[in-house]
């Protein structure tokens, strides 16, 4: 669909509960979304250390996603409110180091909303896309 | 289905923005419609033969006037699909033509009666000539 | 209170009682109604067609002068009102429409900002409603209307697509019935309340809109009304015609019961 | 350095199809570790297992990659397969090739690139992983049904059968749920009542059920073996041991006018009640919305004939706590609100009726004796009009009604018209239909006899307006077959609404951890494999709560989630999930962040002497996590500020290191 060559990278965290499973169900639905996204499964969206993101961002991600359940179903009760505040902090403090907002993201993904994990993949990918390379916070050392 | 009119169809489709496919043939529209004996095809059939594309009959037929666009069949309709922008789109296709306004300003003196609001004769010009 | 007030062509003319009240009414309500410069007529009906935008223009400059004077935009008549909420919902979600809009509006000269459906549109009911209160309306009622027996009709225009208008419940409506409590009458509430009354098709085919209103009417009367309310002068016309049930305006039953309307009265030109 | 090994599964062509299978095994030759890399046509299957047992004998593997399907799907399997070879099981990683890239992907160069991908962090995760032994616990032998209706009854019947304790919980006064309101059942028409009630007795006699009636679950914490469950007890106002049912207390209460929920509304009770004759347990309930005593002080009839003296009007609200070692929801459905279909004018004409308030109007022991009479004067109705799929398959953003298909409603229908004609024959019954569904044993014949031997028509079509003039109902609707506006007069119109869960499913779903989908539905840990269990472990679904059903299927599920139960609750033991947190005491500095996190309340802190450098000892706090009671969230290991906390199979390095694979 995309005009030019240019190919994201997109690093998805996906809690295994909920969205790891809304990720399996678009699969099973044969929903399709770019293969420019690529899961990483974590217990709960609540394990994702601002660490992971920040190095994926180093290492040449141009977008982050996390997916979690929806406020109130997490399956440790508490852990995608943590999430949400966590990354509404860290992503501000991205933005301000010139990591544009646009470029992250927390989606709530529930195990039975597979068409809406992989809508939410096209659109991120879209707006990661026309954002275009994220330079800002790579680290040149890592590149080949 | 030698009617078929795919270019008539394309245009209504995006004219109304309507979706015939999602149509599961309950019928509820035309269950609903106030017009429905005065009409030759009903909402249902509207729906239907949009989407097999049989347009050239919709077009001639009187029923495109006589939709009341009261919205009934879209508000009642239990898949969305908005039956009464599919007939506005296709009147409009007709009256869009050169020298296919359904009423014409001449025609406006012999409808005045002192009641009549100038709505109606304002609407009945929008909805009926272009 | 002040409202950007749309009165519309018909309550300038044939429909001028309509007008009329509402105006005294407010005044008494203590809401004083602000016309747009150079309104337009709404163009009377909505037509769906998403590539119509020429014809949704004189909307959108209303809703646009009501935003810039920083107030909800009130309409009496139910076609105006629909149209204009139509063309407000299409700005506020139809950005292609928007867009053209826009553009067009652009070229109207003057400093340009565009607009994107920011003004609350409102119905009078829903002005008294929601922003003045049924409650204050009773308080303002000096000749309760009791004993008075009345079918409140709201045709099509108010309720539907009622993903847009937003109006009340579009199968079991009770703004109209709760206003007719609030005048000291007894609502009639009868099915056919929300059908159509023929509308404009009446030009066309007078038959069809006949038997519509006939039906509507002859509903309203077996469930024991006196009297049909409404707030769209076509109604009026078409039920008025083809049934024998008295119908009036409601700013007219609110203007009786707040005891304005013996003192004064719309002048016939 | 791990000796890995990468096992690339085809799964027919559902991989193979859009990955080159052959490549990713070869790419993943070249990875730092990997000492051995095949495909093969199916990995699960025993030859793909014996497979990868040889290769770990062969190769001296220590670490396993799969890529295949979900790890929700195989990652058992595989783990199991590990240990078979005598490797630690959790020495295994799965790369989803399938779900997360053959399936949502179509071309081969895209598919088999991302495989690698994915394969690359697999291995580079894998080869950071150490082996893991799970925890033990024990198991409660006692089993929590939530909802008394058919399916929370049969499933207590069968786990109270194979000698397990079971309490239900039921928020109602008595058991019985909607099945106790119907009046006969499809296809066989056998009375509700006469196949519920025996089983309701049955509950009320087994030693090992208890029924907490007129209750509700209001917390639940642990985990699978050991759930707490804290009960309310609301206040019934009468002592539950000492009421005999006798009905005294009834009669001579002043407050006649309560309308009975039990027919819908549609007649009256007394504010001291039992709701039917057959109720379990058969004891009166105050209802304080009602009573005089309660309300004002003033009356107190009831207690005054009650010859046991179980009216308490001082009584509160109790709450219980108990354990269980498996909860089953049986939490059931109700019929949607009318509200929004007042083109059926269900709000406006008495004679405007839901499908199960005709069931009590044709009940024997409703409020018409079982003579079907209309609510509005009481005479018999001559034209009766039903209308299908009322709420049901709408479309989701219209707001209205529900998006799925309701799936009794069919059949009830047919049922109805058909005893209606049976009874009535004078009647003219119509039936609108959009389709008419009837997938099940003798259902099919069954509605062909409505239409073949009683004559009931069946109209392909939607009613479109219903108008109630002169004490007839107008109804317009279409018939398409005939491609015409039909105008019935009726005396009566049936509305099929649609069903729902239950309000009370989505709070206990919280509660419980268990999912839910967008209908409020419970979901299946496997919509085909596993479907009678949550996903969360422990929790077992049983009818309605997990979607529209009818009663033989009800009671299947009901008994199938009780089998699983009874699984369960045989063990003795049962091993825990070992990907736990763990602090590192060397780096803590006890801050009691972690603590504060924690969901569980798993951290605890203790004081503990350090050697120093200088051979002197230091006490100092450091967190301790219990493992046994961890559930591995994660949520410490990021609030951490020193970093000492990490967690097992999810460590800080190894998510790095599938970070580098994939963004290298």
């Amino acid at each position: 669909m995309q005009v030019n060559e240019y190919k994201p990278l997109i690093v998805a965290f996906c809690c295994n509960w909920c969205s790891y499973a809304g990720a399996d169900l678009a699969g099973n639905n044969r929903l399709n979304y770019p293969a420019d996204v690529k899961i990483i499964r974590v217990p709960c969206s609540c394990r994702v250390n601002p660490m992971f993101i920040l190095r994926a961002f180093q290492r040449g991600a141009d977008g982050v996603i996390l997916c979690g359940c929806h406020p109130g179903d997490c399956h440790y009760t508490s852990g995608n409110y943590y999430t949400r505040r966590r990354m509404a902090l860290l992503f501000s403090m991205l933005d301000y180091l010139g990591i544009e907002k646009e470029r992250t993201r927390v989606e709530w993904v529930s195990a039975a909303e597979g068409a809406k994990f992989a809508a939410t993949m096209n659109d991120f990918v879209e707006t990661v896309a026309a954002l275009g390379e994220n330079k800002r916070l790579e680290d040149l050392r890592c590149k080949k | 289905m030698s009617q078929k009119n795919d270019r008539a169809k394309e245009q209504i489709l995006k004219m109304s923005g309507v979706n015939p496919l999602k149509c599961m043939r309950c019928g509820k529209c035309s269950g609903t419609c106030p017009s429905y004996d005065e009409m030759e095809y009903h909402p249902h059939q509207f729906v239907y033969m949009v989407e097999t594309g049989e347009i050239d009959k919709l077009m001639q037929s009187p029923s495109i006037y006589k939709c009341l666009s009261c919205f009934a069949c879209v508000d009642r309709c239990p898949r969305g699909v908005e039956p009464a922008k599919l007939v506005e789109a296709v009147r409009l296709t007709v009256i869009r033509q050169k020298g296919m306004n359904h009423m014409t300003a001449d025609s406006i003196p012999a409808l005045l009666d002192d009641d009549l609001p100038q709505q109606a004769i304002v609407s009945a010009m929008r909805k009926y000539s272009k | 209170m002040k409202v950007s007030y749309f009165p519309g062509c018909t309550l300038r003319t044939k429909a001028k009682e309509l007008d009329f009240y509402a105006r005294k009414c407010l005044e008494k309500l203590d809401v004083e109604p602000i016309e747009p410069d150079n309104w337009q007529c709404c163009g009377g009906v909505f037509v769906s067609a998403k590539d119509e935008i020429a014809s949704k223009l004189s909307s959108v400059r209303a809703l646009k002068s009501a935003k810039e004077a920083g107030m909800p935009l009130v309409t009496v008549c139910s076609a105006c009102h629909n149209v204009i909420k139509q063309t407000n919902y299409c700005m506020q979600n139809d950005a292609d429409f928007a867009n053209k809009v826009n553009l067009y509006m652009a070229q109207d000269g003057g400093e340009f900002t565009p607009y994107n459906g920011e003004t609350e549109v409102l119905h009078f009911l829903e002005l008294l409603r929601d922003k003045v209160g049924f409650d204050k309306v009773k308080a303002a009622v000096v000749k309760p209307l009791t004993g008075r027996k009345i079918a409140a009709y709201y045709g099509c225009l108010l309720l539907r697509p009622n993903k847009v208008m937003a109006f009340d419940n579009p199968e079991n409506p009770t703004i109209m019935e709760d206003f007719i409590r609030a005048l000291g009458a007894e609502p009639v509430v009868y099915a056919m309340r929300n059908e159509c009354c023929g509308g404009y098709v009446v030009t066309d085919d007078p038959e069809s809109s006949a038997k519509k209103s006939a039906a509507v009417t002859e509903n309203a009367m077996n469930a024991g009304a006196d009297t049909v309310m409404t707030a769209c002068p076509l109604c009026k016309y078409n039920l008025s015609k083809n049934g024998g049930a008295p119908v009036v305006y409601f700013t007219e039953l609110m203007a009786e019961a707040f005891g304005l309307k013996e003192e004064q009265h719309v002048t016939e030109e | 350095m791990k000796r890995i090994g990468v096992f690339v599964c085809h799964c027919g062509t559902n991989i193979a199809g859009t990955v080159d299978v052959k490549a990713v095994a070869e790419a993943m030759k070249h990875e730092p570790g990997v000492v051995f890399s095949t495909d093969y046509q199916y990995m699960c299957s025993q030859a793909g297992q014996e497979m990868i047992k040889a290769a770990v004998k062969e190769h001296r593997l220590d670490g396993i990659v799969v890529c295949s399907c979900s790890p929700r799907m195989h990652e058992a399997t595989f783990r199991k397969t590990a240990a078979a070879a005598g490797l630690n099981s959790y020495m295994v990683e799965i790369a989803n090739i399938r779900e997360q890239c053959s399936w949502v992907h179509k071309e081969m160069p895209i598919g088999t690139e991302k495989a690698i991908i994915l394969a690359k962090a697999a291995v580079a995760k894998v080869s950071l992983n150490a082996p893991l032994t799970p925890g033990e616990s024990p198991v409660t032998k006692r089993a929590l049904v939530i909802g008394g209706g058919i399916a929370g009854i049969q499933t207590a019947l069968d786990i109270a059968d194979a000698g397990f304790p079971v309490d239900i919980v039921e928020t109602k006064p008595t058991i019985g749920g909607k099945m106790a309101q119907l009046d006969k059942t499809f296809p066989t028409l056998d009375c509700a009542a006469c196949i519920l009630t025996p089983k309701m007795v049955d509950v009320a006699q087994n030693e090992k059920i208890r029924i907490f009636s007129y209750s509700e679950v209001t917390d639940v914490k642990g985990f699978v073996g050991n759930f707490d469950v804290t009960i309310k007890r609301k206040a019934r106002y009468v002592n539950e041991t000492l009421c005999t049912g006798c009905g005294a207390c009834t009669e001579k209460c002043p407050m006649k006018k309560v309308p009975n929920e039990f027919n819908l509304g549609m007649d009256n009770r007394h504010a001291v009640y039992i709701p039917f004759a057959q109720a379990v347990p058969k004891v009166a309930t105050i209802d304080p919305n009602h009573c005089l005593m309660l309300k004002s002080g003033k009356c107190g009839l009831c207690s005054k004939v009650c010859g046991a003296g179980a009216i308490d009007y001082k009584a509160k609200d109790e709450f219980l706590e108990e354990r269980y070692g498996a909860i089953v929801v049986a939490t059931g459905f109700n019929p949607i609100s009318m509200e929004k279909f007042d083109e059926f004018a269900y709000a406006q004409s008495k004679d405007v009726i839901t499908s199960l308030e005709l069931e009590r109007l044709m009940n024997a022991a409703g409020p018409t004796g079982g003579t079907l009479l209309r609510p509005s004067d009481h005479q018999h109705p001559h034209t009766i009009v039903f209308v299908q799929c009322v709420g049901s398959r709408c479309e989701a953003c219209a707001e209205k009604g529900k998006e799925y298909c309701s799936k009794i409603c069919c059949m009830y229908t047919a049922k109805h018209a058909m005893l209606i004609r049976d009874k009535y024959p004078d009647t003219d019954v119509y039936v609108f239909y959009i389709d008419v569904r009837t997938p099940g044993k003798n259902f099919d014949e069954f509605y062909r006899r409505a239409v073949e031997e009683y004559g009931v028509h069946y109209i392909k079509g939607m009613v479109g307006k219903v108008t109630p003039e002169n004490g007839v109902l107008k109804v317009q609707g279409s018939d398409l077959i005939d491609n015409r506006q039909l105008h019935i007069d009726a005396d009566l119109v049936v509305l099929a609404a649609a069903i729902e869960p239950d309000k009370s499913a989505r709070p206990l779903a919280t509660m419980l951890t268990a999912s839910m989908d967008t209908n409020d539905f419970f979901t299946e840990a496997h919509p085909k494999l596993r479907p009678v269990e949550s996903p969360t472990a422990g929790v077992f679904l049983s009818g309605t709560c997990q979607g529209p059903k009818d009663i033989p299927e009800t009671v299947s599920q009901a008994g199938a989630a009780a089998s699983k139960v009874i699984g369960l609750l045989c063990k003795d033991k049962l091993l825990g999930n070992p990907c736990v947190a763990h602090s590192d005491e060397m780096m803590c500095n006890g801050c009691s962040t972690c603590e504060k996190v924690c969901p569980y309340g798993a951290i605890t802190y203790e004081d503990k002497e350090f050697r120093m450098p200088d051979r002197t000892t230091k006490v100092r706090r450091v967190a301790k996590v219990n493992e046994a009671v961890c559930q591995g969230c994660g949520a410490c290991t990021v609030a951490c500020m020193s970093g000492a906390m990490d967690l097992k199979g999810f460590m800080n390095k190894q998510i790095m290191a599938e970070v580098d694979a994939i963004c290298k």
